[in-house]
């Protein structure tokens, strides 16, 4: 477990005890940017060193995986939810959490496990392709028709996506050299900034307790089950991609991992029959805490095991 | 100087309808709007504005009574359903009746 | 459209008092609340809002004349006395009676 | 509990107006003024306070109807020919008459 | 003095001048949250290398001068002001401002003056103490009941024992190793976030000049003489507590110093009667720029006075 | 070209893909009190080693620059403005972009150019001239009386004057060492934080470009020309000035800018019949964008040629 994750715990503590601890919302979006571009653009510094098209069979790969998740969660999800809901639910876990990408590679650093230098290009890819399989899902068999423009638009020019893939293209124009300049700001303080972002997932993940509560025990078991179950997926199709230990194991973290920045927004123009409270007290009440302190070394488990080490 | 009659429509909700709220204002024939950046709660729970998800604005267009009533008919009818929302007119006088 | 009469309730304090009001607007019978954070002076001075106890909120509910007038004169006896606070009252037309 | 009769007087326009507003209020009378930060769209095209040039508030005032024509007068004649601007009156109740 | 004072200096002349220089509010909040994580991160990752229950004797000294002083504040307070005003400001002085911690540690620090590794723990107890036998001498004697839950509550998860404590949890679970990463935030900008937050207060303080005007002479020399006072008690208190000549002279700031983040909230809401603007005015108008410039020099003194060397 | 330029460039193709990114409004104003703060600085601790007097003749020369540029650019501009439109753009023209002179700078020193080390004073010395002398042009002949009270207060104390001279004062009064533990924000930060700044420029000035339309082609071809030659003024200058070619180059940029802090919120007060959407649009619209990507390398080789290098 990463120390950063304590300010996870702070931050759920001071919610569920109340505190009037409340970090500026203007905070929060600062800190979200932050992360996003610093993400982008340490990829984009060491996708400059490498050929792009040796990354392909990866990115579709990606995208699959990303666009098969949903199909996999809904039919269950349909067990005890209406459609919306349960295709609702299923974008969010088609779609990745940036913030866990972030801790798992800062775990595998910490264990000295090595990741492919492409994998922010992953994240940026998979952030769309669960939402927009979602959606589909949410509309089939239904008399409303899908503004595909608006989505298109809203898949490529969304603010994590943009953020991801422009810090990728400045990383990759500028180089390491380049990056020296604002590595203080961009390289430095991403531990630290990281830590601070997650004491307000924490008070924010504290104040969906209670319409956790509300959901059900169903809802609470697909919120561990799934991330098991997808990290495993994750972990595979990263053994049979090539990719090393650490590869597989972040690939499955993101499988694993579901979607509270991109996917809520979407989901609440494209699928407003849907209820939110829902979808994020599971992504953001069950499953993100669950892989902070338990999922992200099971898929490092996962990976070694695929890969016979 | 004598004040004209006219409505002030105000909707709170949430801030994902933004976007939509405006198109819609305009489409109907609002003259403008202002929006300010606000937290409540109300019958589907509270909204702290914490975060994206959380976050709530109140839109308010003075127009005439006729406008008022066709936009107000419309939100209604597309939000109402599935979003936090609330919706209330209000009797102001404007000193410039072409402008609204 | 028929609207339908109601009261609204506008309450601009301390931040303060923030926690207290939201208390109070439920346990007086308000079905929801929306709070916005502003600036200002009156008669104890400017409130700029640069800090913690320089700022300053307005609420607003929307509910029908009896709660308006008890929760304004719980608010008026309990607050004012103490903290920078100026209430009013306007009349306001919904169209979902059942919900205010 | 009794209401007494007060005007609102709301302005709505940009942000660089606020201190001369202020101003404007209190030597024409007003005891006190509220200011929030908004966004907007009018005749002057659309205001999304993403920088100091782009921001806008609105400033309420409740005062006696006499004190509210002659604000209104000056800053219509002040203001609005140059700056992007919305006023408008509503009427209030208040319970303590003194304080406006 | 610290050249960070001439932050609030700035700020100072910023405000009076009428300058339209604004801090946004949420970077006051943002830099106040950074302020408390980081001094009590700080401080919990050298407890870590410490048994706590040796600390055990001076944190109850630290609680019990806390309570004392609103005590000795009070009567000297009611030979001008209402109960409510004096109980109110006596609070004020019993409780700690973080800020003249951070400044005193860091003049210390410049002076090669060595301090306890525990101070940032004496801070976090030092906050409440003070407010609550505040707000007990604001209701003695009357009908007004006080709201012992609620007080509890506030004393124990407001934000800054919240994130002060927290901070010290975190450090002192992570230690040196796991600070490492966060470092570059958490430490290496620590000096720099106090100058800005030292503008922002000048700011602030020098908003105060008129109230302070308004509460006339008697306010104004209690606002330098309880500081020259408090403090020497401080300093006796450490020398008898056997601290370093450092830790003395922390201990005399601290006692010296009067709260402007947790007192003012406190009490808004506890003993309502009391004037803000006289407990406010005279905390962050006399006594906190008095200790910047003035006083912190002056407790070292003390406390090498009482060291005898 | 600065590898921070291509923050700029995300940011205006954000904005015109209509993406949702958007900076907070407090992270503006909490980047730029920054950005104005640590070039403040950075100019003190440099000036402190240096005999104040020698600057003179640069500083007055600089004034002297700065008020001259509006009267250059005003009958230009009167070919096809209204008086207060002309004035008004004039100002912008007379007075300084401090991002500008940022990445100027940063610029410079990539190409290891050497500059004086007082050229942040002459920023600040040049913020206010050319608004006043636009003001003055606009007033020229009507009825309106100049607030010359207002106006100088507005000059001394308005936000971008007092962080820079306030930061340069203090830069000066502490020094190389009393710079140090406040460098890791104040210094190694700036231009990560810079590249941020320029994404939100990019936010920004992508907003402009439906004005600039409606402006059309001759307040267009103004952004481009206008720089291109008060640059060759600015250099001229600077090289009758006796400064290096760096000091130059830099004198160049600062009169080739336009400003869009100070003057825009000056104009709008003094000069309120001016448009705003035509002095904004063509300063953040044309001129900003085109000093980035071209006229910064310009500036520097009409300073090689007059200083025959
Ligand atoms: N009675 C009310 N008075 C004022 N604001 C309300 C009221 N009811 C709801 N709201 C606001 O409208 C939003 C949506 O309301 P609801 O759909 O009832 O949850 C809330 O979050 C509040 O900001
Ligand atoms: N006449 C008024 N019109 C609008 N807002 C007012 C008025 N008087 C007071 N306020 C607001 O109410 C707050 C408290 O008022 P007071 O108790 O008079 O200081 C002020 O800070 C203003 O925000
Ligand atoms: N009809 C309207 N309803 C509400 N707000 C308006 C209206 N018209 C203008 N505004 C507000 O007033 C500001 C200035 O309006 P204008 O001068 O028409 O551009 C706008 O930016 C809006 O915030
Ligand atoms: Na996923
Ligand atoms: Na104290
Ligand atoms: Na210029």
């Amino acid at each position: 477990m990463d120390p950063v994750v304590l300010f996870f715990l702070l931050g759920l503590i001071a919610r569920i005890a109340k505190s009037d601890l409340r970090l500026p919302e203007s905070l929060y979006d600062a800190l979200a940017i932050y992360l996003l571009l610093a993400i982008g653009l340490k990829g984009g510094v060491q996708l400059a060193q490498q050929p792009l098209a040796t990354v392909l069979p990866q990115a579709l790969a990606a995208i699959a995986l990303g666009a098969c998740i949903p199909l996999l969660a809904f039919p269950i999800l349909r067990l005890k939810l209406a459609r919306a809901d349960a295709a609702s639910i299923a974008a969010h876990y088609g779609s990745v959490s940036v913030v866990t990408f972030a801790v798992a590679t800062s775990f595998l650093a910490a264990q000295s496990v090595a990741t492919e230098s492409y994998m922010p290009l992953i994240v940026a890819l998979m952030e769309a392709p669960g939402i927009v399989v979602g959606i589909v899902l949410a509309r089939t068999g239904s008399a409303q028709r899908i503004a595909w423009g608006a989505l298109a638009h809203e898949v490529l020019f969304g603010k994590s996506v943009l953020l991801l893939l422009g810090g990728l293209a400045i990383g990759a124009l500028i180089g390491p050299e380049g990056m020296e300049p604002i590595a203080p700001l961009f390289t430095d303080l991403f531990k630290g900034v990281l830590a601070l972002f997650l004491l307000e997932m924490g008070l924010v993940a504290g104040g969906q307790i209670g319409d956790l509560k509300r959901a059900g025990p169903f809802l609470t078991a697909f919120g561990v089950g799934a991330p098991l179950a997808f990290g495993l997926l994750g972990a595979l199709v990263g053994h049979l991609l090539g990719l090393s230990v650490g590869g597989a194991a972040v690939l499955a973290a993101l499988a694993a991992s579901a979607s509270y920045i991109a996917a809520p927004t979407a989901m609440r123009i494209a699928v407003p029959e849907a209820n939110p409270a829902l979808s994020i007290g599971v992504a953001l009440g069950v499953t993100f805490p669950f892989n902070l302190f338990v999922g992200i070394p099971v898929y490092l488990h996962y990976a070694r095991w695929f890969g016979g080490s | 100087m004598q004040t004209h009659d006219r409505k002030m429509l105000v909707i709170i909700g949430e801030a994902a309808l933004e976007k939509s709220l405006v198109r819609d204002a305009r489409s109907f024939g609002a003259h403008g709007y202002t929006i300010a950046d606000v937290r409540g709660g109300g019958e589907r729970g509270d909204r702290e504005a914490r975060w994206e998800a959380d976050r709530s604005i109140e839109m308010k267009m003075i127009c005439d009574a006729a406008v008022a009533e066709k936009l107000a008919q419309h939100v209604l009818a597309s939000y109402a359903p599935n979003y936090a929302l609330t919706l209330f007119t209000a009797d102001v006088g404007v000193f410039r009746p072409q402008k609204f």
